[in-house]
C-alpha cells in the first residue's frame, strides 16, 4: 500500500514531483523548467542531431534531478524495473558473438554525433570509460575495470545474460547509471551487442587473459 | 602572406644563446583527404636557416612529418645580448618568411 | 657496437656513398644551410634501411646520442616532441627518422661549428613506432633509437 | 581434503588478484608519469602565441564599415581595459541589460564599433585550417591579458545569479540517445576518459583546474581552441544538437563554470593534447 502511494507520487516526477530528491523543491523545478526552455532556444539542429534529442524520457528527466546523488530507493527501484522491461534477449537466444569484432566496437568512439552521418560506423567506446584488455593502456576510469570480467564472475549462462542486460540497459541494474543504454536506445545492433558480450565473456577474449 | 614567427633568444652566463622559434604553417602531409575525398596536396616548410651576424648558426631540411605550427629550439655560441638572430623558412611552394629577434 | 662501427666504416668507405650523397643533394660542400638544398631521396625513403641507403649506408649504434625531452608515450601523434643531443666529437648533422611513418625521414639539421649538437622539434607520428636519431660526426654516421607509443585519447569521436 | 584444496586454490587466486591489482596500479602510474612528461615537453613553445599576436593586431586595427578599432570595447572593466577583464567574465552589462561572456561581448563590440551585423560578428566562431577565425585570435589575446589574474566572476546582480542557476541545471541535464549530461564525465573526482583526466567541475578545485587552462592550443587539431569551443565539442560528443554560439545556454553554462573557478589564478592560453 505504502509502496503504491510512493510509486504514484513519483509518477508525477515528470511534472515536477516535489520533495523526492535533494533538489526537489518547487522553485527548483521552476529553474529546471527555465533551463530546459533556454536549452531549446539555444541549441540548433545540425546534421543527424535534431532538436528532439533534448526531449527527455522519464529516466533522463528523473536522473537529471538527482544530479550526482543516487536517487532514493523507491525511485531507483521504479527506474530499474521500467528499464528491465526494456531489455530484449537476443532473438536466437545466443548471447555470444565474435570477441574480435567486439574489441573493435569497444575501441570505436563514433556514431550519433552531429559530425557523424547515418553511415558512420557506430562504436560502443567501452575503453573511454573501462579497462578491458591489458594490451590497451589508454582506457578510462569512469566505469569499473572489466578486465577478467568472466574469469572473476564465471562463464556460465547466467553471467552471459547479466552481461547482455548490462550492456543492453544499464539502468535496469543501477538506476541513473552513467552508461548509455546501448540496446534499449538502439545504439548498437543485436549483432554488435553479442560481439561486445563475447569480448566480456569469451574465454579466448583478451579481457579474460 | 604567412604570419610572423615568434622567436625568443636569450644568452646565458656561459655565452650560450638558446633560440626558440614558433612558425605559423599548416605542414600539410599530402596524405590527408578533404571532405570530398580528394588528396590535399603536400604543403610544408622545407628549409629553415638561422643566422647571427651574417653567419649560419643552424640550417634544417624538413619533411611534412614536422608537426603543424612548427617549433624548433637550438643553442649556439658567440652571440651577445642585444645581437640579432634571423630565421628564414622556405616552403615547398616557394613561400618564404624571415623574422628576427633581439637576444635577451 | 664495435662490429657495427666497422660495418659503418666499410659502408662509409665505399665509392658509391659519395655518388649517392651527391645525387641526394645531401652533401654539397659550401652549400650547407643554403636555401633550396633538400635531400629528396632521403625524404622519399619508405623504410629505415632505404633512408640509410640515401644517407650512404648503415650507421653504427652510439651511446653518445641521447633523446632529451622525448616522452615514451605521446598523448597525441600529431605533435610528438623530439629532442636529440650528440656528444660525438665533430657532430655536423642530426636527422630524425620515424620508422612507421609513410616517409621515415622527418627532419635533418646541419650543425655548424659553434652550434651545440642539440636540437628540439616536434614531429607527427601516425602510430607507435621506433624513432631514430641519425648523427653524422667527423664524416661518419651513428644512430640511436627509442620507442614512442602513441595513444588514443579523449572521447574517441 | 577437498575443502582444503579449494581453500588453497582460493587463496592462490586471491594472492594472484592482489598481485595483478598491484601491477595494474604500477602500469597506470607509469603511464600517467609518461603522459606528464609529454605534457611538460610541450610547455616550452606554445603556438597559442601565434594567435595572441594576431588577436592583438585585430584588436588595434581599424576595421569594418565604421573603420574603427576595438580599443574602446568595454569588457566589463571600462572601455579599452583588457588587462584582467577575462577573469571577471561572464558578467552583467547594463548597456544591454544582459549577462555576457567574452565571446558575446566581443561580438557586441564588433557590431557597435566595427559596424558589423550580428550575423557577421558571429559568423565564424571557431577556426579550421582552411578558414581562420578572428574570434579565436581575439579571444587568445584578451585571455592572455588575464594571465596571472585571479578569477573573480561577479554574482551580485540578479541576472548573474539567474545565469549561474540555469547553468547548473544545464550541467546536469541528461538527454540524447546516450543519456549523457556534462555531469556524466565531470562530476566525480579522479576519473579519466581514455588517458585524459576529467576535472570535477562541480567542485572548486576541479573547476579552477579546467576553466583557468582554456583557451588552449590543441596539438591534436593544430588550432587554438576557446572555452566556448570546449563546451560546443563536449555537447557534440554528448550527442546533443549544436550549442548556439553566444546563446543564452552557452552564457549560463559558462557563468556556472567560471564562477566555480573563482579564487584561482588564470593561466591560459595553454597547450593541451
Amino acid at each position: 500500500m505504502h509502496k503504491t502511494l510512493i510509486a504514484a507520487a513519483c509518477a508525477a516526477v515528470l511534472a515536477g514531483c516535489a520533495g523526492t530528491g535533494p533538489s526537489g523543491s518547487a522553485s527548483d523545478a521552476a529553474v529546471r523548467a527555465k533551463a530546459v526552455e533556454t536549452m531549446k532556444t539555444s541549441f540548433k539542429e545540425r546534421g543527424i542531431a535534431k532538436l528532439d534529442r533534448l526531449d527527455q524520457d522519464e529516466t533522463q528527466s528523473v536522473c537529471s534531478q538527482y544530479s550526482t546523488a543516487a536517487p532514493p530507493k523507491e525511485v531507483a527501484e521504479r527506474i530499474e524495473k521500467a528499464n528491465m522491461a526494456l531489455v530484449k534477449p537476443p532473438s536466437d537466444g545466443k548471447y555470444l558473438g565474435d570477441w574480435k569484432r567486439g574489441e573493435q566496437i569497444a575501441q570505436r568512439g563514433t556514431g550519433f554525433q552531429y559530425s557523424d552521418t547515418r553511415e558512420t560506423p557506430v562504436g560502443g567506446n567501452c575503453y573511454a570509460c573501462h579497462e578491458l584488455s591489458k594490451a590497451e593502456i589508454s582506457y578510462g576510469t569512469i566505469g569499473p575495470s572489466l578486465h577478467n570480467f568472466a574469469k572473476i564472475r564465471g562463464y556460465g549462462p547466467d553471467i552471459q545474460k547479466y552481461a547482455w542486460g548490462k550492456v543492453y540497459n544499464a539502468h535496469a541494474y543501477t538506476a541513473c547509471s552513467f552508461m548509455p543504454r546501448f540496446g534499449a536506445q538502439g545504439i548498437l545492433s543485436e549483432q554488435q551487442l553479442k560481439d561486445v558480450v563475447a569480448l566480456l565473456m569469451d574465454p579466448e577474449s583478451p579481457v579474460n587473459k | 602572406m604567412a604570419d610572423p614567427m615568434r622567436i625568443r633568444a636569450a644568452v646565458d652566463a656561459g655565452g650560450v644563446t638558446e633560440v626558440k622559434v614558433l612558425m605559423s604553417h599548416e605542414m600539410e602531409t599530402g596524405q590527408r583527404r578533404d571532405a570530398a575525398g580528394a588528396l590535399v596536396p603536400a604543403w610544408f616548410i622545407q628549409n629553415v636557416t638561422a643566422t647571427h651576424a651574417g653567419k649560419t648558426v643552424l640550417s634544417a631540411q624538413w619533411g611534412p612529418a614536422i608537426a603543424k605550427n612548427p617549433f624548433l629550439s637550438f643553442r649556439f655560441k658567440g652571440a651577445q645580448k642585444g645581437d640579432k638572430v634571423q630565421v628564414t623558412w622556405v616552403d615547398n611552394r616557394g613561400d618564404k618568411r624571415t623574422d628576427e629577434a633581439t637576444i635577451a | 657496437m664495435d662490429s657495427g662501427r666497422r660495418d659503418a666504416l666499410k659502408a662509409g668507405g665505399s665509392v658509391s656513398l659519395l655518388t649517392l650523397l651527391a645525387a641526394a643533394g645531401w652533401l654539397k660542400p659550401g652549400e650547407a644551410g643554403a636555401q633550396g638544398a633538400w635531400n629528396k631521396a632521403a625524404f622519399e625513403a619508405k623504410s629505415i634501411p632505404d633512408a640509410y641507403k640515401a644517407f650512404g649506408g648503415a650507421p653504427a649504434q652510439a651511446k653518445e646520442i641521447a633523446f632529451v625531452a622525448t616522452p615514451d608515450i605521446a598523448e597525441n601523434g600529431a605533435v610528438v616532441p623530439i629532442g636529440v643531443t650528440s656528444s660525438l666529437p665533430k657532430t655536423e648533422q642530426i636527422a630524425i627518422l620515424v620508422e612507421k611513418n609513410p616517409n621515415v625521414l622527418a627532419a635533418s639539421f646541419d650543425i655548424p661549428a659553434g652550434t651545440e649538437a642539440t636540437v628540439t622539434t616536434r614531429v607527427k607520428m601516425g602510430q607507435s613506432s621506433n624513432v631514430y636519431a641519425l648523427v653524422k660526426a667527423d664524416g661518419k654516421y651513428y644512430v640511436a633509437q627509442k620507442e614512442v607509443k602513441v595513444t588514443l585519447g579523449g572521447c574517441g569521436g | 581434503m577437498r575443502i582444503r584444496a579449494w581453500y588453497a586454490g582460493a587463496i592462490a587466486l586471491a594472492a594472484g588478484m592482489v598481485a595483478a591489482t598491484a601491477a595494474v596500479g604500477q602500469d597506470a602510474a607509469s603511464t600517467a608519469q609518461e603522459i606528464e612528461k609529454y605534457r611538460q615537453a610541450l610547455q616550452d613553445g606554445n603556438p597559442a602565441e601565434l594567435w595572441e599576436a594576431r588577436g592583438e593586431g585585430l584588436w588595434k586595427k581599424p576595421a569594418g564599415p565604421k573603420n574603427a578599432s576595438l580599443e574602446k570595447c568595454d569588457l566589463g572593466l571600462g572601455p579599452g581595459v583588457v588587462k584582467g577583464a577575462y577573469a571577471q567574465l561572464p558578467r552583467y552589462f547594463a548597456d544591454v541589460d544582459r549577462v555576457m561572456d567574452l565571446e558575446t561581448r566581443l561580438a557586441h563590440c564588433r557590431v557597435t564599433l566595427h559596424g558589423l551585423t550580428p550575423a557577421q560578428a558571429t559568423a565564424r566562431p571557431f577556426g579550421s585550417p582552411d578558414n581562420r577565425s578572428d574570434n579565436d585570435a581575439l579571444v587568445a589575446w584578451v585571455t592572455s591579458e588575464s594571465k596571472g589574474a585571479t578569477m573573480n566572476v561577479p554574482s551580485a546582480h540578479a541576472k548573474e545569479k539567474e545565469a549561474f542557476a540555469l547553468g547548473e541545471k544545464i550541467f546536469y541535464f541528461r538527454g540524447g540517445p546516450y543519456d549523457f549530461s556534462c555531469a556524466t564525465c565531470h562530476a566525480a573526482d579522479n576519473t579519466r576518459i581514455r588517458l585524459q583526466d576529467l576535472p570535477n567541475l562541480t567542485k572548486q578545485a576541479g573547476a579552477q583546474l579546467a576553466y583557468t587552462t582554456w583557451p588552449a592550443y590543441r596539438v591534436s587539431q593544430g588550432e587554438l581552441r576557446t572555452f566556448q569551443w570546449r563546451l560546443n565539442d563536449c555537447f557534440r560528443q554528448q550527442r546533443f544538437p549544436e550549442l548556439g554560439f553566444a546563446s543564452d545556454a552557452s552564457i549560463a553554462l559558462t557563468a556556472f563554470l567560471a564562477r566555480n573557478a573563482n579564487g584561482a589564478e588564470f593561466k591560459a592560453p595553454t597547450i593541451k593534447r
